[in-house]
């Protein structure tokens, strides 16, 4: 499937997608894969809990899939996105474009990113040395549950 | 009629709920539900909306499963959610 | 090794280079995969055939990720090509950037792409049904020897 | 002096090798061996360098596994290889 969450322990397949997205036509694609770094605005990061509106989502995520179809002259693109109790070096997001060239393949990539980071209702909360956090957008909201 | 609603992330931890039916006379907008909701649960209003909101508040809110405006129409069995601005990636 | 040249049939595990770039401090990886598509400036192409002078072809590679490691804020990168007469939707190149997030992974990938293009001592005869041509390039030479 | 010459893609097929040895008189320098090689390779005269060639043909040269100018003086046992743009990725 091009567009699909994973909910942890299931993890990316990197392969599989480039295949899901490969065909005679492709000369390059271009891979994002997000992963939890160890530090966030200078905040020792344990881990991230993800969180999605599933059913959303996915809408969403299919809906920047074929935007980024029309905007740009690609082949294929997959969206992946984990969510869960996701430990540091573990992997968040993949998002693979396929094009004729490798610009495109390029423009696409990154524009997918960013919309799926502005758009797709899913959300982190950071368990880091200084507490816990929700992330919402670029602010960090102190979180008021007892972990 | 009854719409559907659904809370995520902190805003979830804000109702106390991740979801609960609202009763709103027919021809409501989007803007009474969240009226109807600033009532029910007044965290919302105190820590999200403000005495006075406005549409740029921190606050997202899909209908069905899209985007939608504070002046949109509800339906019947309508799903509505609210959350925060999104963090995946 | 993060620098390496593959005869085929041996091929890329893009895990594996994915791995071997990754550390808790990596939040963006961007990668590059190019394959071998089946047409080129109109002509249909049967396969590809790569030559390289390894030696050099490493240590220019090298240098390259080297220069990325300077010019870019990244973490690690990741340079591999293939060799030998390639098919049709077979792996060619393989370049990983990884970075503690994805502007700096993205910038970096795409530099290096460029960079092997030019200067690493790697080239390709397109097999078309026009005919055999060297690639020097931008341009396309038609071969005099008889395949 | 020696140098042993590689070859490579097109240029290989026009020198007929893959690779040679070329002998030169000491403090030669790269432009010379060029000369040296048009001697020996006609084709490299009529299809790479011209009658008149610079040092913007399509030529790349590399000393010992780095690219080189033609004002680069060779030292014995160096390896120098020809070869035309480069078209990997």
């Amino acid at each position: 499937m091009k567009i699909r969450l994973f909910k942890k322990p299931e993890d990316f397949d990197i392969a599989e997608a480039v295949g899901l997205v490969s065909s005679p036509k492709s000369g390059g694609i271009a891979i994002f894969l997000g992963k939890v770094r160890n530090e966030s605005h200078g905040r020792r990061v344990k881990k991230l809990i993800y969180e999605a509106y599933e059913e959303m989502a996915i809408e969403e995520m299919k809906r920047i899939r074929e935007g980024a179809l029309k905007k740009f002259p690609i082949l294929d693109m997959v969206i992946w996105h984990r969510y869960g109790e996701l430990e540091v070096g573990e992997n968040t997001i993949l998002i693979v474009a396929a094009g004729k060239h490798r610009k495109e393949a390029f423009e696409a990539c990154i524009w997918a990113v960013d919309e799926v980071k502005k758009r797709v209702p899913i959300w982190k909360k950071e368990v880091t040395d200084e507490g816990v956090f929700w992330i919402e957008g670029e602010k960090a909201i102190p979180d008021k549950k007892v972990h | 009629m009854k719409v559907k609603v659904r809370y995520f992330a902190r805003f979830r931890e804000l109702a106390g709920t991740g979801e609960e039916e609202i009763d709103l006379p027919e021809g409501s907008k989007i803007r009474d539900l969240v009226e109807k909701i600033k009532e029910l649960h007044p965290k919302f209003k105190e820590e999200i909306f403000g005495e006075d909101y406005d549409d740029s508040a921190d606050v997202n809110i899909s209908r069905n499963g899209r985007y939608a405006s504070f002046d949109e129409e509800l339906k019947d069995g309508d799903i509505v959610a609210l959350f925060p601005p999104t963090s995946g990636g």
